[in-house]
Parts: structure tokens; C-alpha cells; sequence
């Protein structure tokens, strides 16, 4: 297929359609209506199922309802529409059933305002919604990942009987980006062994579809079993993408948008001779913690850039151990930094400005006192 | 090798479909491209720009603070944005529309009664093909036909008739500089 | 002879939507043809003699940017807009 | 049910096939188990157990999935109608229904029945209206009754602090998607028998695909009242069918015409 | 507003105080702005500004705080009544009022208002009914009307997939603890002239702690609906009234009483 | 005062009516009821607001609508009806207005069961809600410490205007214990400067209470205000508990009811000369992060215990950053642990069972295998 | 001479909340006075001759325990439940 | 010192209320305690039991797996819980209501026909307050005084009629053992 000029909103929804999408549940919210909008004129043209639903509330649970019947289903939202999800995310995941979520995500906290930010990276990586759960989480840099992940979200979510999410920031939902679609896949015709499906005289025992354990043994039991298959997802799940790496003595680690403004500021600083390299973490969740666990015993220190106050810099913290410097920088709020911002940290940071006291929020925040 | 241009003015002065249709001549040029809007409720009756990076290799930023080319469609772009262009860059005024000219002496700026020639060939709308048209003849990203090629073969069937006064609008943009050169 | 009245528009406020122009029942408002507001609209105005000061204008306008004044009549109190 | 004895004789009332061979976990007395009889006896003499596909809620009828054979999921609370919705938007031959206490469709669950019904969607509310929250452990509903004493409204329910009851039938009837909208109650077997109509006749409009349908049902909680289930049936007559009349809310024309 | 001639002048209309002084964000022609002004006037006209708290929802009128001069809280999507009950529960002898779009009172918030009307809760709802998402850009609104474009229903609200519209003031009329609800309309002055008197009785219900009041106002949206605002009054008229019709849907035997 | 014999959830509804509750809004949810239905008799016995909301999304935004009057509010629930209050929280917080909320935590995901967990602690400690933010998470492991605590969050949220929570689980709630009621303090007659309350005559200027700042550099200078005055809460409100530390060479470390297992436990494994401490955090944001990470100067290793599948655990590495080995024992769905097991795991951990490889959590997991 | 009918109360569904005792219009049933269900309710039984197996107790039985037995009736076909 | 027991029955049987009885007399006596039921839905009907701790410092668990004393006022109780008395512990069953003895010989248990005394003084609800005397007349944690004491000062006012039946209950309970012994 050739490649199209796409915006990111409307690739990912082309996507997830020719990725057999059999039923779209959304809510109109900025910067994510064109997916929305797009699905409201294909699905219907297409014969599939399109529902704009009367909250974000309602649509994860008509989504959770066409999840039962194993079918591939999606919403998309941005912010505050996916904290109205939260407890509809823990229900699908405690019933083990496959659905895919795309969060545009946008500045915070409250009603905040519509421009980019990766502010919800807890609220999606670390369980937003109550109980012990784990999901898949992918973060696109450019329209073409945002396709190919969103497809990649679909079948990760039927492989693991999980949510996938696909989060991106607002400015990538409104980008526009060379982008190859994927071919149209026929939609699935059959259904799974464990969906509520009606029995239509093919089943004995009737399914049943709940998160309910009311015995905590029993709860016990599940929540074991979905770490396990946890443990499975990550073994073979993890993905990332790294810059000038061979080399390096640096690391920036950044997701999504900051990742590829980052991959700007590591050029800028390599063309000065700065031996930095970038890690761009694609699955959030799993995390490569492993990776850079061993990256941090030959590097000399890491600079975690988001567009939030420092989220996955816990993370990759987690993962460092303490072995080597991590120093931080953000914007916030819907702000996108610029390349030379993050340039001039390189600068600071390969002329010796790391340290192994203190927390790098700390000393991000105080170099923030002078800005605006 | 990396070009940023951003495309700016009043909303309904078609500066995003000006930069969308730079990104697909770049994008059918085989090269990278990246277009992004300013987007949002402020949009409506407001200021509306665009910001273009066509490049050789993969994309970082989409964004950058200081563009290597800029078109202001009015006055408060040319405010916003000659400050920022990046020393020996471009700027390209739509001087139908400010009463004054760029003060910087490191960039090379033009003025371009946009809004008049396009008036001269008939449509108003026009204004922002004729800015594209002088963009191009000044920064050389890509060729005037390369753009006109594309606008074959990506304006919609409906609005093919309008097809010969976009192209004689690039020419026209183009020409003016060559002209007045 | 009809009472007399004019109307004050606020270019701070006034968008130039026309309403108040579709509305007034004498037909003497019209979006200035020349004059432009701050924010670029062209503001209603009086065209020409007749306003009645019947204040439909204003009950109209979304923005309250119109300001209606009346001939004072000593004898009847005027209906309130 | 094996026959006995071999006489001339003839079962006029047996469980009905689609109720597993369960016991209920619902308190004695229970309307609940009346409800899930009607519908099973419906569901059975429509032939239709294995398209089926319910949609149980929070409260005490939690575990209604436990008690029907055939296909069910479980819904967050008030929810249900959402997770129906997407069942039958994919799968538009099935039945889709839920069954939702008063708690969880007219409290938590308002704007996602409401909106199933505007979508005219094609699904089978049961609402069992039984004037309280019984499952968490008897505190006031919408639907409990000015002065009625609760959990939660100890001095009994002060219409000037806690508001009036919600008539769901009547606030669904105005939708224009809502094909049929009913109210029956379970409290003498004339009353069964009609909710048992009304449950068939609301399967039919779904069947034919004529859109939404409810049925609310007025419904005792022994437990949470504080009364033995035949004097509880006795206060349902009395306090509950007074304040929500029984009736036909919203019968669309087409679905006048059906003919059980 | 000086007076620039000594003439036997009198000002017949101003820009009521209630308003504050900066050009709002509305587009040109949009009677969010005339609503506005009607309330600003209103309360000018009752003098009491000084109690005034207001809850801007989301939607075009989310930034309604810069416009009027008194005390104001800004409320998530569809909440604006909750936060409205959670003001007034503290102080009761304020005026509490909510503004919201279609979108936000009748999609996502219709919990929040079923049950602050079913409550009684003595706040008022300005429910400003433009048929479609003006905010986001003009998606399908719950009051959409069959076959309108939208960018969410491009080919025309299909109610066989979408469903039918909702009329708010019918269905909050069902509720026993609404004392006040009414549909008006914004598109000619003397439309106009009967929204503010209704608007007045509203406050007046509840100044005199009578409970729920709600008035829906048929409003343009011109730059989503794609036509010129005089032309978008006359689409109003001739589509939206004919589905809404205007009138008193529920006025409780006090507020009959009020004589304003 | 005398001590009494009062049910954790009883006690904390009663002690937050004696710190000066104005008004209560709650939904009815097992373990919390018993919380809603004491209001429910006792606030309008005083004159005070009591609303059973429709759901726990309008409670959380009654409490956002009354705390911007500068009210003493607050409602209660617990772990799928918190979820639904996620958005209501982050519009709290970007608003700065005060309120207090209590978690009374019950076995997840989804409807899970009603036995006791701590399976929330991400959901609230890390941000549940979009945005970047922070609140205030008070642990009680007593009942007494329930109702101290609860009289403190009202003190502290009004403090630094921002949510409070009480974090317990479902057994704290359901437990008698004495406990000492705080005096009845009068009810404020004022309000704050900044609230919504009508201008009444008093103030020239209305008040505005928001939380959109479309521009994003005021949304990020908000955003760094929050975070300044979040570094105010560290450096001052950091609490914790600590029981046997002097001599100890490993700390278990563990909040809540599982705080109060874990004493058992290090009690008995002291009994046997073990040299074993306990740490329990009080308050799990701000988080002893600090504290901990001296501590592990010190001592040979660490014991997270949690009724969850490690959540503060993370936290705990990340404080002890690599220095020292960090084990887990969690016990999951509702289930909780009892002393001989916790017991078993320091016994483990004294002999010798103490690594820096790996993570914690899948060593956890192999010796679960056996479990149940 | 009445139609004749019995019924069958199953002992794993019956828990004796007695709706059927009190709606039964021959008055024949009763609560079991000594036996006991496995989960410890005294089921519902005929407590002597009477039943017209109009199957009334079954319609109003919560728990669809009970069965309905009814005499052939070869001329007439009995109205269903 | 720590003391736990375990007061384990059918709904209805007035286990919780012996729990708490217990709790209040060790507060009353100056102890820490700690009571807590088992709760839920699955309780309507059910059985019920609560675990109460009483020690003379902080309480760490509220639960335990081997408690020191068991009250078994039923068959299911018996079951579940003999096994895990603690080993030297004090088992106390209600004879009424179960077909066996306990089988284990390292702990002290005993019989009492908890619903037949309480029958004899005229209150079957009284079954409670018959085994808790029994299970203080074998376990000295605090003397049955006190308990009356507490009985006296927290039983609501409505229901002080019933004192003295309570007070009876009390000691006959822990009498039947005396006299048995
Ligand atoms: C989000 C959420 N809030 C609250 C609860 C607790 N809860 C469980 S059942 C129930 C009420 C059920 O009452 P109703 O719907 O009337 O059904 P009934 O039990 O009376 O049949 C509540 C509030 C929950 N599980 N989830
Ligand atoms: C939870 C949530 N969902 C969605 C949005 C996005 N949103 C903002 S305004 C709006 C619709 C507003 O429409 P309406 O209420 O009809 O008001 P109008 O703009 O037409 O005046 C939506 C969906 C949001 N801000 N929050
Ligand atoms: S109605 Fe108001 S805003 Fe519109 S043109 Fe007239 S004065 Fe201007
Ligand atoms: S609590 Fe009430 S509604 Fe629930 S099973 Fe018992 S009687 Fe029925
Ligand atoms: S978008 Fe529509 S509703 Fe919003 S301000 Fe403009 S005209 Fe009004
Ligand atoms: S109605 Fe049913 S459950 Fe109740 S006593 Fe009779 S047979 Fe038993």
C-alpha cells in the first residue's frame, strides 16, 4: 500500500477499522473527536457497529458488553473521559475479556485545557481504576506507529484477554504524518470458546462473564492467575526503540511526543560531539526495566523527558537502581518543550551535571523557578 | 537535511490546507514530513498556524521554536513570527494585510501583496496559494511542479474545477518575486 | 408623529451578527459597511432616521451591546424591554 | 421431575428449563425468585434459552447469572443497559435483556436507561422495584417511599431533604425510542399472571425488533423490611401500588399489535 | 454609558449590571449570548447578585464565569447539578444556578439532573438546548433532530441506529420533586420576552425555596449548524420548535402562585 | 474523654462530625456502609447536610460543589465506587479547594468481593485521576488512628487545599476497637477568602473557582504551583510509625491492617531473637521515602508486606533505590494474612533469603505456586 | 366432585417463606411442622386432601419449587399456569 | 499477654453480640481489644463468627489462625474450628446443637447444652449468654463480674428489663461447668 498523508486521529481509527473493528462506543471530547468523527461515517458505511455513546461511562461498558461477546472492539477518549473509565477498565480486566482503549491526552489536572500532554501516564500504566491489574500499554511517536501499534493493540488484547491501550498525546492525535494503512482484514465471523454469545445450540454449559469472587479465595486465585499471564506478557511483549545507542554515554529515555522531540535535541547534541543516545520506550506497560537495568551499568547517567512532572522517571528510577545519575525534565500542563530545551540539559548534564543525591523532580522543579 | 516552515494568519485564510498541500508535494517527493495545526476552540475566529517539517531522514520535533521559513498572512503573525525565524531563514508577508515590513536584516524577507493578486485572478481565496507560491520560489524544498502535480492528484474530484486558478495562483505567487526581483 | 429614539452600540461589544438589523421592525439599522471593530466585525449602526426606540434591537442582540434611549414622553411611562 | 405414579395424570406446573437446578441465595420469600420464574417460564415458551444473553446487575440479584441457563454477563453497577447495548449492537439476533433492582437502574444507572431507551435499542429491561437497596443491606432507593424508614433514612424518608420518589416507568414513557414501557407488581397471582404477560409481550417487541421495552415490577424485600414475605406482600399492596400505579406506560402502536 | 446629549432622553435599555464588561468568546449571533443577558437581567431586576453563585458546565459556556458578575464554580461534564446541591446543602439561602448545554445536561449529565429535580434540590437549570455539540466542534446531540447533520451523524441523525431525541422538559416534568419546569425558545423577541419571564419565575421559585426549576431554552449555533444567524433563528423555528414545543410542562400548584 | 468501643467506619463518620463536618454525600457500598448510614442519622440530628446521592460520581461532585464554599466536606467509599470519583478528584485538586474522601478498600478488580484489600493503593497514591497531582493518603491501621487521622485530613486538606483521603481497608472498617473521641469542635461560621459563596456584600470581586487554563503556560504555571506547594506537604507532613527499629537489621515494612499483622509477626520472630523491625507508614503521600532510604544504610534488607500484589512495594525500592535487598508477601483478592505467615517470610529472610537480582514480586509469585 | 391434584414441594429449592401456604384458596398447605430442608427451612407440604392442582402456590412460589400434579381431564384442556 | 477467641455460629444466634459483650468488659478492665466479624451478604442466613483479641498492649493482627479459645455454638462451627484451636487451648461447644464431641486431646474442651439451659430460663436468645459464661468459667481472662458490670453500664436503656435474664444466662453458664466438673 502506498503511503498517505494521515492525521493521527483519523489513522488510528482507519487502522483499528482495517484491523477488523467490529464495533466503535465513543464520546466527543478534544483532542480526540476526529477519531470519533471517523468512525461515525466508516463504521456505518461498512455495515459494523458505531455508537455514540452518552458519556465516556457509558461507552467503556458497551464496549466491556461487546468485549463478552469477544468481539474487537474499541473506544478513544482523552483526559477526563478516561478517568470516567476507570471503573469500567478494572471490570474488563477482572472479566478477562479483550478490548482496546486509545487516550489522546491532553493538559491536566480537571478540566485543564486541550493541548498535549502525558500526564495520565500513572493513571493508565499504574491502575487507575481499583484492584490489583496490569494492562498493555503502547505509546506511538509518529502516525505511522500509531497505525501499527493500534493493530499491534487489538491482537495483544485478544492474545492476553486484556485492555490495550494505545496512549498518545493531543499534538499527535493532530498531526498529520506519511503513514501506510494496513490492509483490510475480514472481520472475525466466529466467536470465542469463552464469550456470551447466546448458546445457539453449539455450547452444553452456558458462559458466564464476571468479576465477581466473592469468595476471597477465590479472588485470589484470579488475581494470581493474571499476574501470571502477566508474567507472560512481560517475557514477549516488551518494545522500544533506541537512537545512537551504540555509543553512548548518555541516555535520554522519553515516550511518544517527547521521545521524538528528544531524537531532535539528541542530533542536535551528537552534532556537537555529545556521546548521548535515546531510548524510546514504546510499550509503557510492560516496561523495559530489565533493559535499562543494564544499560545503566555501562552508561553514565540518564535524562527522562516527558511532558508531565515526572511519571515514567519513577520507572526508569525503578529500573536504575540507584547505579547511575537520573536527572529529569518536563513541561507541563499542555506545553511541548523544544528541542533546544532539552539540548541545553544534555549540554548541562554531559558537562557534569549529574549527581546521585537527592530526587531529580527536586532540582527539575528548581530549574523551573526561573521559566515563564 | 531539515526544512521547518510554519504557516500562519487569520482562521479561513486556508493557511492549514496551504501547509497540508506542502506536505503531501513533500510526501510524494519521497521524502518525511510532518504537518501540525495550533487546534482547538481558540481556533474559532481567531489565529490559526500550521507548522511544516519536510526532512530526508526520520522526524524528530514536530514543533520547533525557530523555522527556517515562515509565511504570515497578517499582522499578527508577522508580529509573532519574524522574531523567531532562524537566521537566514525566510519570511514571506502577505502584505495585503500588515502596514509595515520586517525589521530583521539576518533573514531574507519578501513582501507579497497576496490578497491582491489573488483578487487580480478572481478569488480572494486564493491568497494563501499565491504565499505558497512565493514561498517556494524563494526557499527551494521543492519544485513548483512538484507542488502543482500534487494538487492533481489530491484535490477532491468536486473541486477539480478549481484546479487551473490554484496552479496559476502558485505561478502568479512565484512569479511576483521573479518579477519584482 | 412616532416617538423618537436611537441606539448606542458598543464596538467593544457588537460581532456584526445581524440580528439586531434582521429584527428592527423600522428597517433603519445596517451593519456599517466601512467601520471595523477591534476585533475585525463590522458593528450594526442606525442608517438613517426612524428609530422608534422600541428597544427589539436590544432585546435581540446576544452580546447586550446595545444601548436604546427614548424621546421622554412626561405623560405615559414607558413599557419596560 | 419423574413422574411418581402412574395415573391419570398431568403436570400443570413444573420449574421451568431455563432456571438451573440451583438453590437461590435470595432470602425466603423473595420476590426476586418470582421474577426470575416468570422470565424463565417466558423465555421457555418462546423457545428462545439459547439466544438468549442476560445482563445482571449489582444487588441482591447479583448472581442471577448463577440461576438462568443460558449466556450472562455481570455489569458494573447501573451499567447494565451500556453492556447490553454493545451485545446487541454486534449481535442483533440475540436477546439481549437485564435485570436491575432499583438501586441500580434508577439511582446509579439513570442516564445509561434512559439513553438505552432513547436509542430505541433493542434490549428488555427488568426493574425490580422493590423500594429499597437490598443487597447492601436495606438503604434508601429512589424508589422508597415518602416516611419509609431505612438504613439510611432512620427518621423515615424526608421527602424535604431526600426528595420524592422516582415513577421510572413514567420518566421512561416520554421517551420516543421506548416501545413499551410497563408496570406490573408481584404480589397475588392475578398480578403475577400480568407480569408474566407484560415479560412476554416485552420479549416480543424485542423479538420482532421493535426496540426498547421495560417492565418495572413492584417487589418485596422481606429481609430489609423487617417483615415476614406474606405481610410484605401485604405493605406492597398497600403503600407501594398506590404511589406507582400499575399500567401500560408506552405502547408503541406497532407494538399494540402483538397478539401473545 | 454616559449620556452625550441633554435632550428629553430616557435610556431604555442597557447592558445590565450583572454583566461583566469584556466581549464574550461566543460566535457572532449566538444566543448563548441572548441567555445570558435574559439572566443578567433577571437578576439585576431582583437585586441579588450579592447571593449569586453560578455552575458553568462544559460545553461553549464553559468560560460563562467571565461574563457575569458574581460568584461562580466551573463543574465537570454533566455535573453541574451535583456540584449545584453540594453549594446549596451548605447555603441554602443562596441562588444557586446551573447553565448547561444539551450535551452536557442531556447526554452525559442526565443522572445528575434526574435526581437533583427528583430531590426538589431548590437550585435552577438553565438548560440551553442548541441541538447539537457546540464546544467540540458540532457533534450529534441527544436533542438532534432525526435526519440533522452533524460531524457525528454525517449522513443525518439516523434514529434507527442513534435513536430518537430527548425532551428534557418532559421527562424532568415526570419527577414529583420538579416544581418548575418550562421549554422557551431565543428566536424572535417576543420568544425572547416570555424566556425571561420565565427565567424570572424560575429565581422566584426559588427565593421562595419552592424547589427544582428548570428552564430549557431552543438556542442557535450558527457556526456548527453552518448558516448565518439570522438565518439559524429561522431554522430554529421552523425545525426545532415543531419537536420541542413550547410551553409550562410543570408548574407546581405553589409556583402558580407567583405573581411576577 | 473516655475511651469507647467503636466500629472503624462509625468512628471515622462520628470523629469527622466532631472535626466540624458541614456536609456529607456518600452512595452506599459495602465495607463503607455502616460510615453512610451514621450520617445519615446523625448530621440531620445536627442540623448539617446529608445527601445519599444518585452515585458515587455525583457524590464527588456535591463534595466538589460544597468544598468550594471552603466547607468541611467529605464522602466515603470504597474501591469501585472510588474509581467512579476519579475525574471529581482531579477537578478538586486543579481547583484547590479542600476535601476529604475515605476509601474503605474491598477485593478487586471489578465487583471483586467485600473483604478487606489495600489493592487501591496505586489508584490513589499514584494518581488515579488524569493530570498531574498529588493528594494527601492517611493510613489508619487502628481505630483510634482511624479517628485521629480522619480529624487530621480535614486539617490538612483545608491546610494545603487539596483532597485528603483516609486510606483503610474493608477489616478497619468492620473492626471494633476503644478509642478515644476528639472533642465536639463548633461548626465554622466563616468562610475562606477565596470561596464561592456569593459576594454577599462583602467583597468587591467575584470569585472564580476553575480548573481549565486553556493557555498552556498557565496551565503549567498552576501545575508548578501545585508541585511547590507539594513540596511544602513533603517537608512537613511525613508520618510513619515505627516498632522494635533500634537494634533492627531487617524492617518489614507495611501499612494499614497489614502494618498490624506484620507486629504480630515481627513480635513473634523477635520472640525467637530475630532482630527484625517494623515500619509503617501513616501517611503514603507524602511517602517516607527519605526515611526509608537512611534506614537501608543501616539494616541488611527489607520486607514489604501488603493485601495487595505490591504496590507500595515500589515505592519502598524506589526509596531504597539498589542499596539493600527488598523481599514481598502479599496476599491478595480479600484475602488477609496471618501472622505465622508473615512470621515465616522473616524467618526466610533472617536466614539468609535475601537478594539484590531480580524482583521481588516474581520471586513472591513462585512461592504463591504452592498456595491455597 | 372438584378436580384433584397434588403437589410436589422439592426440598432443595423450598424455603418455607410460606407465600404458597397463604395464597392457597383450598387452604391445604402448610409449612412441614418437624421436617427440615438441608439448609434448615421447614418446606411447604399438603397438609391434607383438597388440592384442585390449580397450581395458584406455584405461581406465587419464589423459588419454583413446587410441582403441580392435576386428575386428566380427557374433555377439557386445563388452562395453563 | 494476648488472649484470642473465636465466637463462631449460625446468624441469629447472637455470636456477634457475645463478641462485643466480651469486648467491652476487657476495654472496661483497662485491656486493649480487638473485635471483628465476619461480614457480607454472605452473613444473611449464614454463619457468622467474630474474632476478639484482648492483651495488655497494642494489638498487632485481628485475626488469628490458631485462636486460644473457641466458642462453637454449632456443627459447622465445630468442624471448621476445632482443628485450629490453639494446642493447650480452651474449646467451649454448645451441645445443643451438635452431634459429636471434639475428638482432639490437647486442648481442654467441654459440652454445654447452651440451647437447653437457655430454654430453661425461658429465653432461647439467651444461648449466647450461656456459652460465654461457660467459656469464662474456663478461661480466666476476666472475671465474670465484670462482665455483668459491663453488661449493666452498656446494655441500651430499652433493653435493661432483660439484665437480669442476662446476668442468670451468665452464670449458669459458667455454673453447668462447675457443676459438671
Ligand atoms: C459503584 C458501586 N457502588 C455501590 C456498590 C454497592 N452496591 C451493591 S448492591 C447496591 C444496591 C442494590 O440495590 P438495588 O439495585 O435496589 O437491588 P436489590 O439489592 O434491592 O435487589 C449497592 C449500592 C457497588 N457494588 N458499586
Ligand atoms: C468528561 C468529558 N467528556 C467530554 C468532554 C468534551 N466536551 C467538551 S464540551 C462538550 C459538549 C458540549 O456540548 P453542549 O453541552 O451541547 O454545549 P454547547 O457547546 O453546544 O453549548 C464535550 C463533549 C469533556 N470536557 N469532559
Ligand atoms: S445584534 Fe448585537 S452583536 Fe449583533 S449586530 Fe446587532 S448590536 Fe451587533
Ligand atoms: S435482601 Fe431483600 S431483595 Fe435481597 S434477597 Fe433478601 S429479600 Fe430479596
Ligand atoms: S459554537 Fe455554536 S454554541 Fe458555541 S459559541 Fe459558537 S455558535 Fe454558540
Ligand atoms: S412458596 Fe415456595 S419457597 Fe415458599 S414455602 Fe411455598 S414452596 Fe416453599
Amino acid at each position: 500500500m502506498a503511503r498517505e498523508l494521515l492525521k493521527g486521529n483519523e489513522a488510528i481509527a482507519e487502522a483499528a477499522i482495517r484491523a477488523g473493528l467490529q464495533a466503535y462506543f465513543g464520546y466527543p471530547i478534544t483532542p480526540q473527536t476526529e477519531l470519533l468523527e471517523w468512525m461515525s461515517k466508516r463504521m456505518p458505511e461498512l455495515g459494523r457497529a458505531f455508537v455514540q455513546a452518552e458519556s465516556e461511562l457509558a461507552a467503556i461498558n458497551m464496549v466491556y458488553g461487546a468485549a463478552c461477546t469477544g468481539a474487537r472492539v474499541m473506544t478513544s477518549s482523552s483526559s477526563p473521559g478516561i478517568s470516567l473509565m476507570m471503573e469500567g477498565i478494572s471490570y474488563i480486566i477482572g472479566t478477562e475479556v479483550p478490548a482496546v482503549l486509545v487516550d489522546v491526552m491532553r493538559g491536566g489536572p480537571g478540566l485543564g485545557n486541550i493541548a498535549p500532554a502525558q500526564s495520565d501516564y500513572n493513571q493508565i500504566v499504574h491502575g487507575g481504576g481499583h484492584g490489583d491489574y496490569h494492562l498493555i500499554v503502547l505509546a506511538p511517536a509518529s502516525v505511522q506507529e500509531a497505525v501499527d501499534l493500534t493493530v499491534l493493540a487489538f491482537d495483544l488484547a485478544e492474545k492476553y484477554r486484556t485492555v490495550a491501550v494505545v496512549l498518545l498525546d493531543g499534538s499527535l492525535g493532530q498531526m498529520m504524518e506519511p503513514a501506510e494503512l494496513p490492509p483490510m482484514r475480514p472481520v472475525k465471523t466466529t466467536f470465542p470458546e469463552w464469550a456470551a454469545t447466546g448458546m445457539m445450540g453449539k455450547r452444553e454449559k452456558r458462559n458466564i462473564l464476571t468479576s465477581i469472587y466473592l469468595n476471597p479465595p477465590d479472588e485470589e486465585q484470579t488475581n494470581l492467575r493474571l499476574l501470571r499471564r502477566w508474567q507472560e506478557v512481560e517475557a514477549s511483549e516488551i518494545r522500544f526503540k533506541e537512537y545512537f545507542m551504540d555509543d553512548a554515554r548518555y541516555v535520554v529515555v522519553g515516550f511518544g511526543s517527547a521521545g521524538r522531540v528528544a531524537l531532535s535535541a539528541v542530533r542536535a547534541a551528537r552534532a556537537e560531539g555529545i556521546p548521548v543516545g535515546l531510548l524510546r520506550p514504546v510499550t509503557l506497560s510492560p516496561f523495559p526495566y530489565e533493559h535499562i537495568r543494564k544499560l545503566a551499568q555501562r552508561v553514565e547517567g540518564f535524562l527522562v523527558v516527558e511532558m508531565n512532572a515526572g511519571q515514567m522517571l519513577e520507572d526508569v528510577r525503578l529500573a536504575v537502581a540507584g547505579q547511575k545519575p537520573v536527572e529529569f525534565y518536563g513541561r507541563l500542563g499542555g506545553v511541548m518543550p523544544f528541542p533546544d530545551e532539552i539540548l541545553s540539559e544534555i549540554q548541562r548534564i554531559a558537562s557534569g551535571g549529574l549527581t546521585l543525591e537527592g530526587h531529580p523532580r527536586e532540582r527539575w522543579l528548581q530549574r523551573m523557578n526561573g521559566k515563564n | 537535511m531539515q526544512t521547518e516552515i510554519i504557516i500562519a494568519g487569520f482562521g479561513g485564510q486556508g493557511v492549514l490546507f496551504a501547509g497540508q498541500l506542502l506536505s503531501y508535494a513533500a510526501m510524494d517527493a519521497g521524502k518525511e514530513v510532518t504537518w501540525i495545526p495550533s487546534y482547538g476552540p481558540e481556533m474559532r475566529g481567531g489565529t490559526a498556524n500550521c507548522t511544516v517539517v519536510i526532512s530526508d531522514e526520520e522526524i524528530g520535533s514536530p514543533l520547533v521554536r525557530h523555522p527556517q521559513a515562515v509565511i504570515a498572512m497578517n499582522l499578527p503573525s508577522l508580529d509573532k513570527y519574524e522574531p523567531l525565524v532562524k537566521s537566514g531563514g525566510v519570511l514571506i508577508v502577505n502584505a495585503s494585510m500588515v502596514n509595515r515590513q520586517p525589521t530583521r536584516t539576518d533573514i531574507h524577507w519578501v513582501m507579497v501583496p497576496g490578497n491582491e493578486i489573488a483578487e487580480e485572478l478572481g478569488d480572494r481565496r486564493m491568497t494563501n496559494m499565491v504565499m505558497l507560491g512565493a514561498l517556494l520560489a524563494n526557499l527551494p524544498i521543492l519544485p513548483l511542479e512538484a507542488l502543482i502535480q500534487t494538487l492533481e492528484a489530491h484535490l477532491p474530484a468536486r473541486h477539480h474545477r478549481l484546479l487551473p486558478l490554484n496552479v496559476e495562483a502558485l505561478k502568479r505567487g512565484a512569479e511576483y518575486l521573479a518579477v519584482k526581483a | 408623529m412616532p416617538v423618537q429614539g436611537r441606539i448606542v452600540v458598543s464596538d467593544l461589544y457588537c460581532k456584526g451578527c445581524e440580528l439586531c438589523v434582521a429584527a428592527c421592525p423600522q428597517h433603519v439599522l445596517q451593519l456599517s459597511p466601512d467601520r471595523l471593530t477591534a476585533k475585525g466585525y463590522h458593528p450594526a449602526e442606525l442608517a438613517g432616521p426612524g428609530c422608534t426606540g422600541c428597544g427589539i434591537c436590544a432585546v435581540v442582540c446576544p452580546e447586550a451591546a446595545i444601548t436604546v434611549y427614548r424621546q421622554k414622553m412626561p405623560t405615559r411611562k414607558a413599557a419596560e424591554a | 421431575m419423574v413422574m411418581e405414579q402412574i395415573l391419570p395424570e398431568e403436570i400443570v406446573y413444573q420449574r421451568p428449563e431455563s432456571l438451573v437446578e440451583v438453590s437461590t441465595h435470595y432470602c425466603p420469600g423473595c420476590t426476586h425468585g418470582v421474577a426470575h420464574r416468570l422470565i424463565a417460564e417466558v423465555i421457555d415458551e418462546m423457545g428462545i434459552r439459547d439466544r438468549m444473553i442476560g445482563v445482571a446487575s449489582v444487588g441482591c440479584s447479583v448472581f442471577a447469572y448463577n440461576y438462568f441457563d443460558f449466556d450472562w454477563v455481570q455489569a458494573p453497577h447501573g451499567r447494565a443497559p451500556a453492556m447490553a447495548t454493545g451485545i446487541k449492537r454486534v449481535l442483533p439476533d440475540r436477546f439481549v435483556v437485564t435485570y436491575q433492582g432499583d438501586g441500580d437502574m434508577a439511582s446509579i444507572g439513570m442516564a445509561e436507561v434512559v439513553h438505552a431507551a432513547a436509542r430505541g435499542e433493542n434490549i428488555t429491561v427488568f426493574f425490580i422495584n422493590n423500594a429499597n437497596y437490598g443487597m447492601t443491606g436495606g438503604q434508601m432507593a429512589p424508589t422508597t417511599l415518602p416516611g419509609q424508614r431505612t438504613t439510611s433514612s432512620p427518621g423515615g424518608r424526608d421527602v424535604e431533604t431526600a426528595g420524592y420518589p422516582i415513577r421510572a416507568a413514567e420518566l421512561l414513557a416520554t421517551l420516543e425510542g421506548a416501545s413499551y414501557v410497563v408496570r406490573r407488581s408481584l404480589h397475588d397471582p392475578k398480578n403475577i399472571r400480568l407480569a408474566k404477560k407484560a415479560i412476554r409481550t416485552a420479549l416480543e417487541v424485542q423479538a420482532q425488533g421493535m426496540g426498547f421495552s421495560m417492565v418495572e415490577l413492584l417487589s418485596i424485600c422481606p429481609t430489609n423490611w423487617g417483615m415476614t414475605p406474606v405481610d410484605s406482600l401485604h405493605w406492597l399492596e398497600e403503600h407501594m401500588v398506590p404511589y406507582y400505579p400499575l399500567g401500560d406506560y408506552k405502547v408503541a402502536p406497532m407494538v399494540a399489535q402483538i397478539r401473545i
